[in-house]
């Protein structure tokens, strides 16, 4: 059973904040990460673009449409990860989920901000569209840079 | 503003439906989510009870006397089917486990024998995804062709392109009677009556139809309809396809098993004859027994006094939530051309929250595709918000439907241009 | 004669189940059709009224607090079956309507698109009609070839010729873990190491022995596990597909419709995630739900105290009915090799009246050919009565139903000659 | 809702007696008419052999198993129209398949001993046992001289 949790657990002000700015929702030229994400039965999507120089997350920004916990959750994902070691900002991805099953902040890592979003923990079907960010942030960072993701292809070409 | 009651007596209907007792979030139940499927009143919950206390045995293959009770209670609801919707003959009525199962069965295990590659299917941009992917399983199958008759801004059918689309290659038409995702009603017959000049067959997706109109298979010129029995006050798991017997004779069974077959050796099998060739293995025999109750109720209603609640309060919900600032209305104006289904969308607002705030006022509506992502496409729209209404719905709740939806409004006041790119697209 | 009574009290079970209290002629109903269906107990009817009245809504799409329950109610027992059975994810479990549906998926969903002309399906002279016709069905499209493992006089198989049947060009063996019209025992274990060994596939048909007995998919050897709901306590409707996450992976959905899919456009789909893309529409909701408690009921007594109970009865059963003169009892003589199906019949007494005669007692038993005619057509015999237990089945019963034998034979006494043609053929 | 008959509604004893002792339950060697009949559920199987001479039913027989509703109706079909005309005995399998579904004695009609049946109407799954003998003999009588049967192959080949 899903227990009765009010509006306000789900969409705490600093939650509709963002949604009404989001910090970084925007093309990063500069990008040398990206990765598309969606969430068909919601209809969200989202393009995450980030710059990685010297294992660090120098910035990142996301474009794309969805509900106000999708939007809210990328922007306050921009905000913790920007500035920080690669290592850092997959590990905030896996404190995230963990948050997102179990309800509770997670052990080890200080969120800040984001744990305002644990009352989505309570709101089983918004979890996809608050996790829908963070997933689409890690397929990024994972993938590597462009050149790498095409590099089989360009080596076979020149035969290296 | 208060709305005429006649003969249709809304306070005695909801006597009957224990579910609308309910609170969510501390106020009543509004439920408005119909058209994804029906409360179901004591009548038929309390017939599954009697089944279960009373006949419960398997069907078709005992003398004992519990199985002889079940199986004349199971085979007497085919003839409640059959009056419904003016079918000619009990066994045209063959029972599935829902619309999506009925509209498959039409795709493999009729138009599978029947078409050729290049054949064409048409059928339009409004249809359900149960409407849509088995035509194009089959078409990655045989390769018949499929063309859809495109949806005009105002959620309506462009008529002309149907005349162009059908022609002397269609073999079937397939096309929803009512669109879940905006309430269009098809002019079938109109549709129909091209496709049969072509000599092709017409399919009709009965699921929003059968429930809340009047339906009658002949005066549709439908040679298949498809229904659930879980939107029509019934259980989930039940459904059916009826089909003129003729094409019903033409049909492959398309699963093997018990009740299905006349004889079996390890060489080969023969088929029963219709409908059972189409009934492999057991059936939901308690959904079917109970679908017949809720039948009995709705026939004790009429179906046309059900669209005509339908049609008032669909009146009412357009002017109450046409009057909101922000809203979007989806789907043909006029509600002589729509079912009780309104899709709608408030600016900066994205359907899921809607539905979230709703709910918080325990109003229940649906949010999302609704199965239908080529009509949101075709809006360029992520998703829309749908209120869907039933017997029991009452203009009160109508209300409470535009008082919530002005607080979404008011909650996420100013919120404008987060959900921009939806509608830019 | 009494039987010692363990933990396992049938007259508190029997308390739970309504219908045993209901009379047929005059008569306490002696319910002995199980393997056609069980009698459902309270605490499943009472789940449905409880769905109904509290719940009830359409499950995965929507964000309303119904909606939410409901789809969480209807996926928790995926985890309840995977436990029952011992899968070992969730995601193994694909809901179907029923057995008969279940081994259709792997026929249509599996081997169609896995299997080439001349690859070999293994298959037993004694399975149900629902594990036949769709192999026929697949051979007569792609033209595999069907192998059946023959039936020994005494109903189990003939395990040299297994040996034999299952090589090279073996893909698949599908064979049932007990048999309905016997109740013959298969070793599945060690035909599943024989076609393991020759890199096919392994898929149970499980109806007859997940609600008798405890199945572990890994013990078995499975890597399909096809059962029913309604032989088990549950509802009508229901039923499961277990498989391998991997091979679940390498099939194909076989519906499409709602549900199944991520996207839809005009020109193609794309399918959801394992389980979900087997189940296309709307599901039986409520169906499934009351199958967690007819999981939670058969848990709570434990299935192996299930099987011990129908040992008891079976064992006294064969006792009680060998010692009526002109019965033949039919099935392995071990009550280790056989599930609580007890298939006989009277010398000069035709099944149909015996059953006839039985039902007057007030005793349901199943007459005919179980939908096993091959199994009939090996003992020669066209017909059988078949007397099968569950957990609320007591020896007292057994004795009703030996009275009610030895009456048949009484009636029909000195009508020898007359059915003799069935046993010379 | 199936009422509450006896069983000996079900099996009168004129009905166990031709059960017990059929009558021309036997191969008609000089027949010139003949149809199979089977009902699979059952496993009920017939084949009914009649002599047809001078539009007269001169002998009929027939062979099979099947319970002993199927067998007793069997024969006392054979007792009723063996010496009447084929007419008549086509008539009274009209009226034996209204006697089963009306659950009445037919108007019209007087089919003697048959009327013991009446009682099968009341077990609905019994009506298709029955039956068999009936609509075997129906075919057979319907269908015809074996040569007639098979005359369009027959005349096609002596281009007749
Ligand atoms: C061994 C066996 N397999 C398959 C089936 C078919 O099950 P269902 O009719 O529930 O699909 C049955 C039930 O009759 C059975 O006993
Ligand atoms: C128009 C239409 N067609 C088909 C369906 C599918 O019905 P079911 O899910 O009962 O199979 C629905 C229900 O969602 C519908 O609204």
């Amino acid at each position: 059973m899903v227990g009765d949790p009010g509006l306000d657990e789900l969409y705490r002000e600093i939650i509709l904040e963002h949604y009404r700015s989001p910090k970084r929702k925007r093309h990063l030229e500069a990008h040398n990460r990206h990765a598309d994400g969606s969430n068909p039965l919601c209809g969200d999507q989202i393009v995450v673009e980030a710059r990685v120089d010297d294992g660090r997350v120098s910035d990142v920004g996301f474009t794309g449409q969805g509900c106000s916990i999708s939007q809210a959750s990328a922007s306050l994902m921009t905000d913790y990860v920007v500035g920080r070691p690669v290592d850092e900002a997959l590990e905030a991805v896996g404190a995230f989920q963990q948050m997102m099953t179990t309800g509770e902040a997670p052990s080890g890592v200080d969120l800040g901000d984001i744990e305002a979003l644990l009352g989505v923990a309570k709101f089983p079907v918004r979890v996809k569209c608050a996790s829908l960010g963070w997933k689409t942030l890690e397929q990024a960072l994972k993938r590597g840079e462009p050149a790498s993701e095409a590099a089989p292809v360009t080596t076979d070409e020149r035969s290296m | 503003m208060t709305i005429e009651r006649r003969a249709f007596d809304t306070r005695s209907i909801r006597r009957d439906f224990p579910i609308l007792k309910r609170e969510v979030h501390g106020k009543p139940l509004v439920y408005l989510d119909n058209a994804a499927t029906s409360q179901k009143p004591v009548q038929v919950i309390a017939e599954i009870t009697r089944y279960y206390r009373d006949t419960n045995a398997n069907i078709h293959r005992g003398v004992h006397t519990l199985s002889q009770e079940a199986t004349q209670q199971y085979e007497d609801v085919r003839e409640k089917v059959r009056a419904l919707i003016g079918g000619r003959r009990v066994e045209e009525v063959v029972y599935t486990s829902g619309t999506t199962m009925s509209l498959n069965l039409v795709a493999r295990g009729w138009a599978r024998h029947r078409l050729r590659a290049g054949d064409e299917v048409v059928l339009t941009e409004i249809e359900h995804h149960s409407n849509i992917v088995p035509w194009q399983q089959l078409r990655d199958e045989i390769g018949i062709v499929l063309r859809f008759i495109p949806m005009l801004p105002d959620g309506t059918l462009d008529m002309e392109e149907a005349r162009r689309l059908i022609g002397p290659r269609t073999r079937l038409l397939s096309v929803t009677h009512a669109s879940n995702a905006l309430g269009t009603i098809v002019p079938v017959r109109e549709l129909a009556d091209l496709a049969h000049a072509q000599g092709a067959l017409v399919c009709v997706d009965g699921a929003q139809s059968v429930p809340h109109m009047p339906v009658d298979v002949t005066e549709l010129g439908a040679d298949f309809l498809a229904f659930s029995g879980h939107k029509m006050l019934g259980p989930t798991g039940t459904g059916v396809l009826w089909a003129r017997h003729e094409v019903l004779e033409e049909m492959e069974p398309l699963f093997g098993g018990g009740d299905m077959i006349l004889t079996v050796t390890l060489e080969e099998s023969t088929w029963n004859e219709i409908p059972y060739r189409f009934e492999a293995g057991t059936p939901n025999i308690e959904g079917v027994i109970a679908l017949g109750k809720a039948i009995d109720y709705l026939t004790a209603l009429g179906m046309d006094q059900v669209r005509a609640h339908e049609v008032e309060l669909l009146d009412y919900a357009l002017r109450r939530l046409g009057d909101l600032p922000g809203v979007t209305l989806f789907g043909p104006p006029e509600v002589e051309r729509r079912g009780g289904v309104v899709s709608f969308d408030l600016e900066g607002v994205h359907p899921h929250d809607i539905g979230q705030v709703l709910d918080s006022h325990g109003v229940a509506v649906r949010t999302g595709h609704h199965c239908a992502q080529p009509v949101m496409a075709a809006l360029r729209v992520p998703a829309t918000a749908r209120a869907s209404f039933y017997i029991y719905n009452t203009p009160d709740e109508v209300d409470a439907l535009a008082e919530a939806v002005a607080d979404a409004a008011r909650f996420f006041g100013g919120a404008t241009g987060a959900t921009g790119a939806a509608h830019g697209g």
